[in-house]
């Protein structure tokens, strides 16, 4: 009873999407009655998210969930904490090959770069040559993973299709609308989370463009929900965070409680959202989806 | 006798553990001036300041023109008439002479809610005002820092004058210039005085207080070792006096007559 | 007691050697470059001005807050973190506990000026460097605003305010446009382009000038005003050019200090509240590192680091040179990421120049 | 000569009022606060030793370059953005053109000793504030790093270095650990806990200490020597205090500062490469803030910003009280946005008292 | 007659448009105290920042005991023997007593490849030399901010005077010091001459200079306006030299005799 988990997480503390991770675990502590702590480090360096695994591991909880955001980096602290004895499921980025390697019970997730080629073929379906991919991370490797597999779908070369946009909202969609003005031939864009998905989209919606070219995006918000059912955006890549906050809590705790556990690893993600499906996505969009 | 312009009565500072000043007591009569002597660190500039609003006074009494007061900023005393020119001269190098001569009291000119700085008048004061020194200036935006020392120390007397001032404090206006400039400035400590405003005058050099002083003040460590009046004393006896009157004279021989 | 020994200056040079000089031959510089490698590019149609009109718009508003401040010798690091936190504020205040917007807005400024003073009360009482005290409100500002926003809404990032503002008086101030009716007529006979495809076809592509600008514009004319022309003006430099003789002579550069902190403050509000306006949103990481860029607008414009020289209008062209090198690389299509290595390039070269330009006017050696 | 007016201080008092001191008193204060509220929590277990003790470790390395630069009378924002540099540097010369490891470490640090003796050169010709000229670097930097690793490997992470790694003897110098029989031994009287099952059952959960432990402890130990034994030390102050004085007395000023600002740079690289030889990876975004953080220790410890005084053990006690507080917050279970609220409320706290510690040495007033 | 320590040639500095020196020649001998008077701006200290290595001639040669020579540091100039105490003192504030005094020349211990300051020794000796000075510290680490202007000035030209000076240079010494301290520092003065050091004294004050001076030489804008020898010049002679003769004439009245 009232077992102690921690989910350590990549994100700097000003990423908004892990707040449905952070609501998931809430959920899931208190209908399992445990204790999940949430840690990420503050300025999303990953060194740092290391020493707090490092850290997570000393104080002996009964469980860790970590992500992979690099498996360089992570697997000396993620292999004592397993050598150590505590369970660790791995999820968000990284694939399932790596968490076996790190000797984690499973993996909940979706790989970066196979998201990106995803999201690349269905560009590529719709006639997509030429496109800008929005980053607005550009320090982080798992950003520059997913627009270099959307290129690699599309078969062209990444070079400066990728813009380091910042991640002041006003900076973001003034470069959009400055690389917009100045390629009249991009006709896909995509950003790679709500962070550059809004200011990318008011300066479509400002240039006239919201709807004429292909816009998809990573991860849910309530606006990009709304965009999607005006046409403005096509698709959203959904990796359902709450699961992977959720699912782990879950299975650890009965793990620790049963020893029971699921065989094979759960993929999350990546599941499309479109103007189809919005209807059902929509209601908890940016909270619990 | 008529009241003194300014009257400092027992005056005590204290900076926390150090006593500046132990009890000094010092006037000055219009159109008069009175010199302060005293050796490094007797207490003459922070006893100044005291008169100028910049240190309050741990105890004793200020009376301007008879009247008890308490200034709370050297603005007060500004106010009360009271201008200073001090040892480090205060004034802002990188500012036009103009901007410096009207420092704190700069003339507006105003349109309903809004006020700004009459320059042209401004100007034409400050390059009248120190040419009546004796200093053209090329212009009035020249930054005070291209000024030598001795123009610089006259900007300030001049500013002091200009603005009214019934007291005017020097603080060591003369040691770092040369002999011409300290001319000079004695020159204009004289025509200041004749003019009916009281001249403190604070230095280490005798012979430049011998010059222009009415009366002397001689500091030592936070004490006033008495007053004397132009005529009573010799320079050797207030150069004894600055010097505590030991130590000095076995010296003297060496080097001859005052320092 | 002129000197002969000194040649003199001619009137020309001497005209000419002012703050924002440097500025000024930047700009120029700038603008040729551009027109040579991106003029065809759209940079300089309506839309593209528009563009970096209002990113250099965004910059003038911090750096003149910036450029007083610094001018009085003191500066703030906490201006990013004050950026975020004002939009959190607002957020919080309208969408959550479901205040009208003016009002929200109202609060904003009130408690970010309120937290400027306190900023320049320890600057000031304790005689610490404001770069340490402001290094510590960077620091405390941005993890209440994170933990605030946590707190209250269980996210980083808090939309909605867009439906909240619907009609308000004060909402307009900070994201609305003006002179639209011009800007339709301008696109109607042709002078603007005008859309021609997508659900705007036939509006113009620039519908009127953002209140952004209109905020940058009277800051600027505002400040350049304060500072040439008032009695106020002369006690900014002079709090900054030397803090005790200026109190000596009786300027209250306590009151001066502290009200340019309040000042930035102020500047950094209005920023944030025109952002959350017009995207609609306030998140925890608005404004990161914006107070070096605020600082390096002020530095380019030629003002002085430790204080007590500068210009408005040079601060104001800092900005316009670091939007339009910004955005002009993004028209000629360099890689993005070199962004930053002209940046710190251009503020060395620029500072380097000014440093000579100051020297010529003020004799200093 | 001496002033009778002037009270006497006794000698305890004397002997305690050094730059260090309040870094001292915080140190105390900062472990017993977490004894009481984290002590049953693991971070007192050897295992959560070794964690806020390599966190400390790490801003110890930079710590001291930047104490010494600041006691020197300039400070390095770039200090971040060369962390980022070196350690792409490292990666990319030996994943992507196969040099062995340690060509490649001795090239970041010739290249990165390199930029920092072009910093120093930069603000003693043109006598800009080091704060402007670290600030252009800084973005110069970052940009170089982001761009040059998309360049060569189209990723702005760099990962692989370890295979390349193996065996090799620079690599260990920087990534090993020490001493590991003796932790074995310690393992095995049952002083530290072993891992109970895996692949490492029976080995202890810290197996040494690792080389970025003994590298802080070295650096500091240098620096206090070379700060304070040393003639080089003297020179050290003396350009920091006021380097006129020191150029008329003989001193190398320029010499002095030049050679500081490769320190720091040369502390930079050896932060970066132990990380890229721990992690095995090199990325753009590595260092980012930890200029501040640098600087923030530095002060903690009781130097002057403005130069001219402070302490090596100061710096590393600055290190340890922030190393402490942020892995603490996180053993204490804290909410971790609040971290930075704390950090900035310690480090107005710190420069309080230790400016008037200051004022009791010096007589300042 | 013996060569000189230190002699000057015809020396010319130029600052970008501003000509500092126009051609100087000056010379002193073992045991004598050499004067150097001027008004400000006269370029005096230019002229001794030249000797002692801060600044390169423009034009013009240097010789030290009839050696030609030219120094490219101040620490170059130390080697050869010429010491200088600054007008603005080059001490630091922070800095202990023993650390400033033995600045840039510290002593040294070494084992192996490692050197460190022998503070032992550096601590025994700056007290020893104080004290022979007449100064004595509460303890050698005590910070040079803490002592009175006097005693620093004391402390820069006793560490000058141990390091084996041939020459001595002193910048206008006496300019912000007190009589006490002021015939101090004329009496270290007339010690350190008997010694067999040349010194040269730089001082607006004709009575300081009459004091002790063995010789005396007038700068006026860069040039000089001659030599003369003790005995042969009187005050009122040398007074009206530095301020070119003119001017000062009519103030001479009412200030009476030299200021
Ligand atoms: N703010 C202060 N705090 C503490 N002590 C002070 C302060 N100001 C002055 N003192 C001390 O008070 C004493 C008198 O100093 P003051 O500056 O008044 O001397 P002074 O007569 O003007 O000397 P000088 O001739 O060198 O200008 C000195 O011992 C000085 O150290
Ligand atoms: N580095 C410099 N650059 C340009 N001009 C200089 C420089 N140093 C001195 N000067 C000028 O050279 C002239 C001589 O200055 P110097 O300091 O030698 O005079 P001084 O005789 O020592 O005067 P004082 O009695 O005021 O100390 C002055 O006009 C001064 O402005
Ligand atoms: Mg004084
Ligand atoms: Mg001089």
């Amino acid at each position: 009873e009232n077992e102690k988990f921690v989910l350590i997480s990549h994100a700097p503390d000003s990423d908004s999407w892990w707040n449905v991770i952070k609501n998931a675990i809430q959920v899931a502590g208190d209908q399992m009655d445990v204790e999940v702590e949430y840690r990420n480090p503050p300025t999303g360096d990953l060194a740092d998210m290391a020493r707090i695994v490092e850290q997570a591991s000393a104080t002996n909880p009964d469980g860790i969930i970590v992500t992979i955001a690099d498996f360089n980096v992570l697997q000396g602290p993620v292999k004592d904490a397993v050598d150590k004895g505590i369970p660790v499921i791995t999820i968000n980025s990284g694939t399932q090959e790596q968490s076996e390697k790190l000797g984690a019970l499973m993996h909940v997730g979706q790989p970066e770069y196979d998201a990106g080629f995803g999201a690349g073929k269905r560009a590529a379906a719709a006639g997509a040559k030429s496109f800008v991919c929005v980053n607005h991370y550009i320090t982080n490797p798992a950003s520059v993973e997913r627009c270099r597999g959307f290129a690699d779908a599309l078969g062209v070369e990444l070079g400066s299709q990728m813009i380091d946009s910042g991640q002041d909202p006003s900076e973001v969609k003034n470069k959009v609308s400055a690389y917009l003005n100045s390629h009249q031939d991009v006709d896909a864009v995509l950003t790679l989370g709500p962070n550059s998905a809004h200011p990318t989209l008011a300066a479509l919606r400002d240039s006239g463009l919201a709807g004429e070219i292909m816009f998809g995006t990573f991860d849910l918000s309530s606006e990009i929900a709304d965009a999607i059912k005006a046409g403005e955006i096509d698709f959203a890549i959904d990796q359902q965070p709450y699961l992977q906050g959720y699912l782990p809590v879950v299975i650890l705790t009965n793990y620790a409680r049963y020893g029971v556990l699921p065989s094979g690893h759960i993929n999350s993600g990546p599941g499309f959202i479109t103007k189809d499906n919005i209807a059902q996505v929509e209601k908890y969009a940016g909270e619990y989806r | 006798m008529s009241t003194p312009l300014i009257e400092m009565d027992n005056i005590e500072k204290h900076f926390g553990p150090v006593i500046a000043l132990g009890g000094v007591s010092f006037n000055v009569m219009e159109g008069e001036c009175h010199c302060l002597l005293g050796d490094n660190g007797a207490g003459k500039s922070t006893f100044i300041k005291t008169m100028s609003g910049v240190h309050k006074p741990t105890k004793g009494v200020m009376r301007v023109s008879g009247q008890d007061v308490a200034f709370s900023s050297p603005r007060d005393a500004m106010e009360a008439g009271i201008a200073t020119v001090y040892q480090d001269l205060a004034m802002i190098p990188l500012m036009s002479v103009t901007r410096n001569f009207w420092m704190g009291r700069e003339p507006r000119k105003s349109f309903g809610p809004f006020k700004w700085i009459d320059f042209k008048h401004a100007n034409k004061v400050t390059m009248d005002e120190m040419s009546s020194m004796g200093i053209n200036l090329r212009e009035p935006e020249q930054a005070v820092g291209t000024l030598s020392g001795g123009e610089r120390q006259t900007v300030a007397i001049a500013r002091a004058v200009h603005f009214g001032a019934k007291v005017l404090i020097l603080d060591e206006p003369t040691s770092a210039l040369g002999v011409r400039q300290t001319s000079n400035v004695l020159a204009t400590i004289d025509r200041v005085r004749k003019s009916g405003i009281g001249v403190i005058f604070i230095t280490h050099n005798v012979r430049h207080a011998m010059a222009v002083g009415d009366r002397f003040t001689v500091l030592n460590r936070g004490q006033t070792h008495g007053t004397a009046k132009r005529g009573e004393i010799k320079p050797e006896e207030l150069q004894d006096m600055m010097a505590g009157g030991q130590e000095l004279a076995q010296l003297e021989g060496s080097l001859g007559g005052t320092v | 007691m002129s000197d002969e020994r000194i040649k003199q200056v001619s009137a020309i040079r001497r005209a000419m050697i002012r703050p924002e000089l440097g500025a000024i031959c930047g700009t120029i510089l700038v603008f040729v470059f551009f027109f040579m490698i991106a003029g065809d590019s759209g940079m300089f149609s309506a839309e593209g001005v528009q563009n970096w009109g209002v990113v250099s718009a965004q910059f003038a508003i911090i750096a003149v807050g910036a450029c007083l401040l610094m001018i009085a010798g003191e500066f703030d690091l906490s201006v990013g973190s004050m950026i975020g936190f004002a939009g959190v504020v607002i957020a919080i205040l309208s969408v959550q506990w479901g205040l009208p917007i003016w009002l929200s807005i109202i609060a904003a400024f009130v408690v970010c000026m309120a937290i400027g003073a306190l900023n320049g009360f320890l600057v000031i009482k304790t005689g610490l460097p404001s770069f340490i005290v402001t290094l510590a409100f960077l620091y405390i500002l941005r993890g209440l605003t994170i933990w605030l926003s946590i707190l209250t809404t269980r996210q980083t990032i808090i939309g909605g305010v867009k439906e909240a503002a619907e009609g308000d008086p004060l909402a307009w101030l900070f994201g609305g446009v003006i002179f639209k009716g011009l800007f339709q007529w301008l696109g109607d006979i042709g002078v603007i382009e005008t859309f021609t495809r997508g659900s705007r076809m036939g509006q113009p592509v620039v519908d009127g000038i953002p209140m952004l600008v209109v905020w940058a514009l009277g800051l600027v004319i505002f400040g350049h005003w304060l500072l040439t022309k008032t009695r106020f003006g002369n006690w900014i430099f002079a709090s900054g050019g030397d803090a005790q003789a200026a109190r000596y002579v009786g300027v209250p550069v306590n009151r001066v200090k502290i009200l340019m902190f309040m000042f930035t403050a102020f500047c950094a509000t209005v920023f944030a509240t025109c952002q959350v306006m017009e995207f609609g949103s306030a998140a925890a990481d608005r404004g990161l590192l914006k107070e070096f860029e605020a600082i390096i607008c002020v530095v380019i414009g030629g003002a002085l680091l430790t204080g007590g020289y500068g210009s408005v209008i040079g601060a104001a062209l800092g900005a316009l040179i670091f939007g339009v090198v910004q955005q002009g690389l993004f028209f000629a299509g360099a890689e993005s990421s070199l962004f930053r290595v002209f940046l710190g390039g251009i503020l060395i070269f620029a500072v380097i120049m000014n440093t000579y330009i100051r020297r010529m006017i003020t004799g200093e050696r």
